[in-house]
């Protein structure tokens, strides 16, 4: 491509913003010019609107994130459960091109993160605005792509783990191999899309010793037909848990890959499943706190994510949601057997997915997944 | 064969073939309601037990309940403006000729036939280039041309039977234009007028697509909370509501039937 | 002040059905004019044009001394009483009663509820103000709409065929009804019908109307014995149309060569000798004789001989059908008068004052 | 709907009078606003269409035919077009032959009451979301659903297998959802033929499935063809329950155009899709049209009596 992103960016704008002026008071002066330097204090009637991932993780942040830091500070804040990420963002792109975003803070996935920040959608703070964000590990903050500046602070992080069903299977799978073998035909569970599952990294890292190979779309495709030899043993590609579990724990489909945290719950509600962190390493996948730059309550924000990245916050967070901590283990006081249940071997032993490919391949990925999973 | 014999088997197969259907049609209703009585942790059925736990849970959930009440006021508005439109657009038809007409006729009724995604992305497309996002007006608009055919069509084929003359009447003993509409006209109609209005209201309140589409970063109705919730879990909760929703349908289209004489027949 | 003037209404729909063709016609105050005419006539888009229903393509109507052809209907002040009565079913009979003073302004209530009776009373329906128009029977709902009509005191009252959903029964008693309404409220007052007796009965004249245009305009009496056309003879009453060609004409009587006959018939200044031209005779002026009675010709009158082809029964009457060989002729006789039977042969006479001349085309 | 004879009285003073002419007045309200909330909006449709996707990113507004090119020699998106026919085709011609003898019962049963009730509960599910009713089939064909242990005993599938995702759950929610408007169709046609025409074939000697096929049938072909377009272009454009009851496998062109919009923010691209299904509803449509000219295959007043 000749025309760099930017440029297709602004036209883009450019012509929202046309729009937007012929439609008059309609946009309720949608300006979207940067609006940073002024900081309105929330109130009872304005508070700082928080939106996080619905279900288990609204109820756990509400009560160990969101109530405490109301009581703390005394800011007015109120939580938000936004739909998956995926789907999120391109609402919160148009909410921000129309200058009112709904939200103060978001809880984004990294992917999200990393497009928004392509579109120009966050707020950027410095360093030195914050006391407890330099603990958090440096691979769970984002920063703007032509400053220092950090658009996204490490909310969760979160591993997808080989699964099984206990009963079914005597001896789980503990390598990624297991996808591609036979012996497993028609009966693992495999999410889907491609920036859900990062089979893609799984795929490199098992097989062509890391992820260089997915800097080039040659790459990409090399990757794409050793991963076409895992379709056998696809019993479900599934974009919803729940659709999973319930077939993990039936022994439907008695093994395949799905989120630590989720697995263990159900193990502690007596479901017969295990979570296993895998040889190879299991995927780390990752949110983090963003603010729309349309957001007016600048300092509120910064307290709040300075609160929740809060080692002790951290840690209570993690122990009812059973995600990782963002924070460096040396800032952790969460105890071994825990750790270890909800971290394993440790962050540095993960495949961290490599997200800006999933963004600037994004056409080419989602056309050779889409024709992976749907054709038959 | 005995013509007697024959006869009477084949309306005994008729009749066994129409009762298999109708528990197809009714048992998934059923099956929701017997679940969301559970009063475990898991959808079950037969349900382990009886208890009301889920519709409690139901009434305190702050997210259920601010769901339902996008939902009504969604459903409420866009109700009223495809009603307005709708029934301007059948007045207009019935009253007077235009050389146009099949064109009006034809643009006030597409929108049903169209695939709702469909609907739901022009609707984005629009709204975006508008600048105007994430506001529950563009829900309303966009659900009220959904909607809009269903006003339009059931009001005139109430206009379509009330005669002529009784407006005429009225003009003649003195009754201006807009008078004839609000006395004569209107009342004439008004069963199906609510009709319609009620149709638009269910419809809009069972949508989903275009919701999900259209509304803004964390602006659910019903159908997305449900459709939502399904992704972590399948809760009874979603039951529960599930039977709240189909009350409320059967109970609205009861009210359509009784309003309009029994508009099956 | 003139009830209706109509002057050459003329109505195109279309620009090809020509419904209504230069009509020209004055109601005069107080006066009762009767429309009639065929179906397809053309007589009620003519009222519909009063009223204000249609529009005419050329031409003005005028109601009280006022021009009206561009004053929308509720101005015009035109009470109608249309074919199936359009009473408000979601009315009581009071509301419907009051609702032409209802959307007017400046009405006390008790006004209206007082003149609501009155009209009732006028229509004879009192007691029946709070029931609802389907709980009425089609006689009580034709007074009602009466009623509703000359509520707000209109200029004119215009019916539109209403008595054409009412029996025969029914329809002769509200013929009585209408009429010592109209007496009694002395409303100019134009009535459109298909019904010749309606128009003979109740009309202070009759507008006969013919594919579009006045065929004749006048009293009844002179409208049936007198018509001007072949059409109007036809069309009210019954009449014995024979076609022919005038051969001569002296003194007022023409002859005329009716193939078999030669008839002498009394003739207005339009016919002259070669015209094609038809006769009526009334049946009622016809009269029956057994053949043996009579041997020499009258020259007042015309005879026809003939055998008796059909004999029907009429109650008060009997009319007979005369197969006179190329026609046949209709006569009518007291039910007194002594019987004929099927197959007498017979004398039918007309006197040559009552065989009329009118042109053979409907003009 | 009006009878091209009248014209009214007011039109004339309309074109007399300085006054706008109220005929236009009403239709004008309609008709702006179908314009502006309809009309434009699907314009913008045909015109982000053509709009280039920025990966990572939003659109830009421009000229490709990129989008219709990516769509038309993809043999993923061609052959889901031909998925989502074969779907609407079958759910059509599934719900015609499931529909057809209750619609018939339906029509020809003398007691009110009955009918009312059947007709009811026919109807009762019509109105529902689909998310209740693919959620409600979820539940039933899951691996403890009833209806898959029932056909589980019957020997007809492995037992303790969901039956969902699956092609098998699709259909049978398809047919679900739609069979009520075939009912419809078919029985306001049914209820109108003469019933003593059956009578009299019957009279003359041919028996039920003789009077059936050449008589009963022939005569209600008009409610057959309605309610087969009808439930062929709804099942067009169904999105929730191939989410909900299918697999990838079974995604249709609707799911891809949420996915392209609401997952993969690719809105030219969904736009672009979203225009060939309408082209595609639009041939079918007219193609009917064409063939049953003159009986009066309305889909929208079948719609009507639903």
């Amino acid at each position: 491509m000749g025309t760099s992103r930017r440029s297709y960016l602004t036209g883009a704008a450019g012509s929202a913003f046309a729009l937007t002026g012929l439609a008059g008071c309609l946009g309720g002066g949608g300006g979207s010019g940067s609006s940073t330097e002024t900081t309105v204090t929330p109130t009872e009637d304005d508070p700082l609107v928080v939106s996080v991932f619905g279900g288990v993780f609204k109820e756990v942040l509400d009560e160990h994130l969101i109530q405490p830091f109301r009581e703390e500070t005394g800011i007015p804040v109120e939580s938000q459960a936004q739909g998956g990420a995926a789907n999120v963002l391109p609402k919160l792109e148009s909410a921000v091109r129309g200058g009112n975003a709904p939200v103060d803070v978001a809880d984004m996935s990294a992917i999200g993160t990393l497009r928004g920040r392509h579109s120009d959608l966050w707020m950027s703070w410095s360093d030195d605005e914050f006391d407890n964000v330099p603990k958090v590990s440096d691979d769970l903050i984002t920063r703007a792509s032509d400053s220092d500046e950090i658009i996204g602070v490490g909310s969760q992080a979160w591993f997808i783990n080989l699964v099984s069903n206990t009963e079914v299977l005597a001896d789980p799978p503990t390598s990624w191999t297991a996808l591609w073998d036979s012996q497993y035909e028609s009966q693992l569970g495999l999410l889907t899309p491609a920036q859900t599952s990062f089979l893609l990294d799984i795929t490199a890292a098992t097989h062509f010793d890391g992820e260089d190979l997915l800097s080039t779309k040659d790459g990409i495709t090399q990757v794409f037909e050793k991963l076409a030899a895992v379709k056998p043993q696809s019993s479900l590609w599934y974009t919803n848990e729940a659709n999973f579990e319930a077939q993990l724990k039936s022994g439907d489909a008695p093994a395949g890959m799905l989120y630590n945290d989720v697995t263990v719950v159900m193990e502690e509600n007596g479901a017969p499943v295990t979570s296993t962190f895998v040889d190879e390493g299991s995927l780390l996948d990752s949110g983090r706190w963003v603010a729309p730059r349309t957001s007016d309550k600048r300092g509120a924000i910064v307290e709040f994510i300075d609160y929740a990245s809060r080692p002790e916050v951290q840690d209570t967070v993690s122990r009812n949601l059973y995600t990782a901590p963002t924070v460096e283990q040396q800032h952790s006081s969460l105890d071994d057997q825990t750790f270890e249940k909800i971290v394993g071997p440790g962050l540095d032993a993960a495949i961290v997915p490599n997200y800006e490919m999933y963004i600037e391949r994004e056409q080419f990925i989602n056309q050779q997944w889409n024709e992976l999973i749907i054709q038959s | 064969m005995n013509t007697r014999i024959r006869d009477a088997i084949c309306r005994l197969a008729l009749r066994t073939y129409v009762s298999a259907v109708l528990v197809f049609i009714l048992l998934p209703l059923v099956t929701i309601a017997a679940m969301s009585f559970t009063p475990g942790e898991f959808l079950q059925f037969p349900p382990q037990g009886f208890s009301l736990r889920w519709y409690h849970e139901l009434a305190a959930s702050s997210q259920w309940m601010t769901a339902l009440r996008n939902s009504l006021v969604v459903a409420l508005g866009s109700a009223i403006l495809a009603t307005t439109i709708g029934g301007a657009s059948a007045y207009a038809l019935y009253r007077y000729d235009y050389r146009f007409g099949a064109l009006l006729a034809g643009l006030t009724t597409v929108p049903t036939l169209l695939p709702p995604v469909i609907l739901g992305v022009a609707f984005m497309t629009f709204f975006v280039s508008l600048g105007v996002v994430g506001q529950v007006s563009n829900l309303v608009v966009a659900h009220a041309v959904f909607v809009t055919p269903f006003p339009f069509v059931l009001i005139s084929q109430g206009l379509d039977e009330v005669d002529r003359s009784y407006e005429e009447a009225s003009r003649n003993l003195g009754a201006s234009r807009l008078t004839t509409l609000r006395t004569i006209t209107l009342p004439l109609v008004r069963a199906n007028v609510f009709s319609g209005a009620l149709f638009a209201f269910i419809l809009s309140l069972n949508e989903y697509i275009i919701a999900w589409l259209v509304a803004g970063f964390a602006f659910k109705t019903i159908p997305i909370q449900i459709f939502t919730s399904l992704r972590y879990s399948y809760s009874p909760i979603i039951a529960a509501i599930s039977v709240v929703f189909i009350l409320a349908t059967v109970a609205v289209m009861f009210g359509i039937d009784r309003l309009s004489g029994g508009i099956w027949e | 002040m003139t009830g209706i003037v109509l002057e050459g209404v003329d109505k195109w729909y279309n620009d090809d059905v020509h419904a209504v063709d230069g009509v020209s016609l004055v109601v005069e105050d107080g006066e009762f004019v009767t429309l009639v005419g065929p179906s397809g006539c053309g007589k009620t888009t003519t009222l519909r044009t009063i009223a204000g229903f249609e529009s005419p393509t050329s031409g003005t109507v005028g109601i009280d001394g006022r021009d009206v052809t561009d004053v929308a209907p509720d101005d015009r002040n035109a009470g109608m009483v249309f074919q199936d009565f359009a009473l408000f079913p979601h009315m009581t009979i009071a509301e419907n009663v009051a609702y032409g003073l209802r959307v007017q302004d400046g009405h006390e209530d008790v006004d209206v509820d007082a003149r609501v009776e009155e009209m009732l009373d006028l229509v004879e329906l009192p007691g029946t103000a709070d029931r609802t128009p389907e709980q009425l029977s089609g006689g009580q709902q034709q007074r009602v709409a009466l009623a509703r009509a000359l509520a707000p005191r209109p200029d004119v009252l215009l019916l539109d065929e209403p008595l054409a959903s009412l029996d025969k029964k029914l329809r002769e008693t509200m013929q009585v009804e209408i009429k010592r309404i109209q007496q009694e409220t002395d409303i100019t007052t134009l009535l459109v019908t298909h019904n010749q007796t309606e128009a003979l009965t109740m009309s202070d004249r009759i507008a006969v109307m013919n594919d579009g245009h006045l065929a004749q305009v006048g009293p009844p009496e002179e409208i049936y014995n007198d018509p001007n056309s072949r059409f109007v003879a036809d069309f009210i009453g019954t009449a014995n149309v024979l076609e022919g060609t005038v051969t001569r004409l002296d003194d007022g009587v023409a002859t005329v060569d009716c193939g078999d006959h030669a008839l002498r018939a009394t003739a207005d200044e339009v016919a002259g000798p070669g015209d094609d031209v038809s006769v009526v005779v009334r049946p009622e002026r016809t009269a029956l004789d057994a053949t043996a009675a009579d041997g020499g010709a009258d020259p007042d009158v015309n005879a026809f001989e003939g055998r008796i082809e059909l004999r029907q029964f009429m109650g008060d009457r009997v009319e007979y059908h005369v197969d006179t060989g190329e026609r046949t002729l209709i006569s009518v006789r007291d039910a007194e008068s002594p019987g004929l039977d099927v197959g007498d042969p017979v004398v039918a006479s007309a006197p040559v004052d009552d065989c009329l001349l009118v042109g053979t085309t409907d003009d | 709907m009006t009878d091209t004879t009248h014209v009214d009285a007011d039109d004339r003073r309309a074109f007399t009078g300085s006054l706008p002419s109220p005929k236009y007045l009403v239709a004008s309200y309609p008709v702006a606003m179908l314009v502006v909330l309809f009309g434009v909006p699907f314009c913008l449709l045909l015109v982000f269409s053509f709009y280039q996707n920025v990966e990572g990113g939003y659109f830009a507004p421009g000229f490709t035919l990129e989008n219709y090119a990516r769509f038309l020699t993809s043999d993923l998106y061609l052959g889901r077009t031909l998925f989502t026919f074969e779907v609407s085709v079958a759910t059509a011609l599934a719900c015609l032959v499931l529909g057809y003898p209750l619609a018939y019962y339906l029509a020809r049963l003398d007691g009110g009451f009955r009918r009312q009730a059947y007709l009811t509960t026919v109807v009762s599910t019509l109105w529902l979301t689909f998310i209740i009713r693919g959620y409600a089939w979820q539940v039933l064909l899951g691996e403890r659903g009833i209806v898959t242990r029932a056909l589980a005993a019957l020997g007809l599938v492995p037992s303790g297998e969901a039956l969902t995702p699956g092609l098998g759950a699709l259909l049978v929610g398809m047919v679900y959802v739609f069979l009520p408007f075939m009912v419809l169709s078919l029985y306001t046609t049914i209820k109108d033929i003469d019933r003593s025409l059956e009578e009299a074939s019957r009279n003359l000697g041919a028996g039920p499935v003789t009077t059936f096929l050449r008589v009963t049938l022939p005569l209600s072909k008009n409610g057959i063809a309605s309610g087969t377009t009808l439930v062929f272009i709804l099942s067009l454009g169904v999105y929730v329950l191939p989410r909900l009851l299918g697999g990838p496998s079974q995604w249709t062109l609707p799911v891809l155009i949420g996915n392209q919009v609401g997952v993969e923010g690719n809105v030219p691209f969904g736009a672009a899709i979203s225009v060939v299904l309408v082209v595609f509803i639009a041939v079918v449509v007219g193609g009917v049209a064409l063939i049953v000219r003159d009986s009066d295959p309305d889909p929208s007043d079948a719609e009507v009596e639903a």
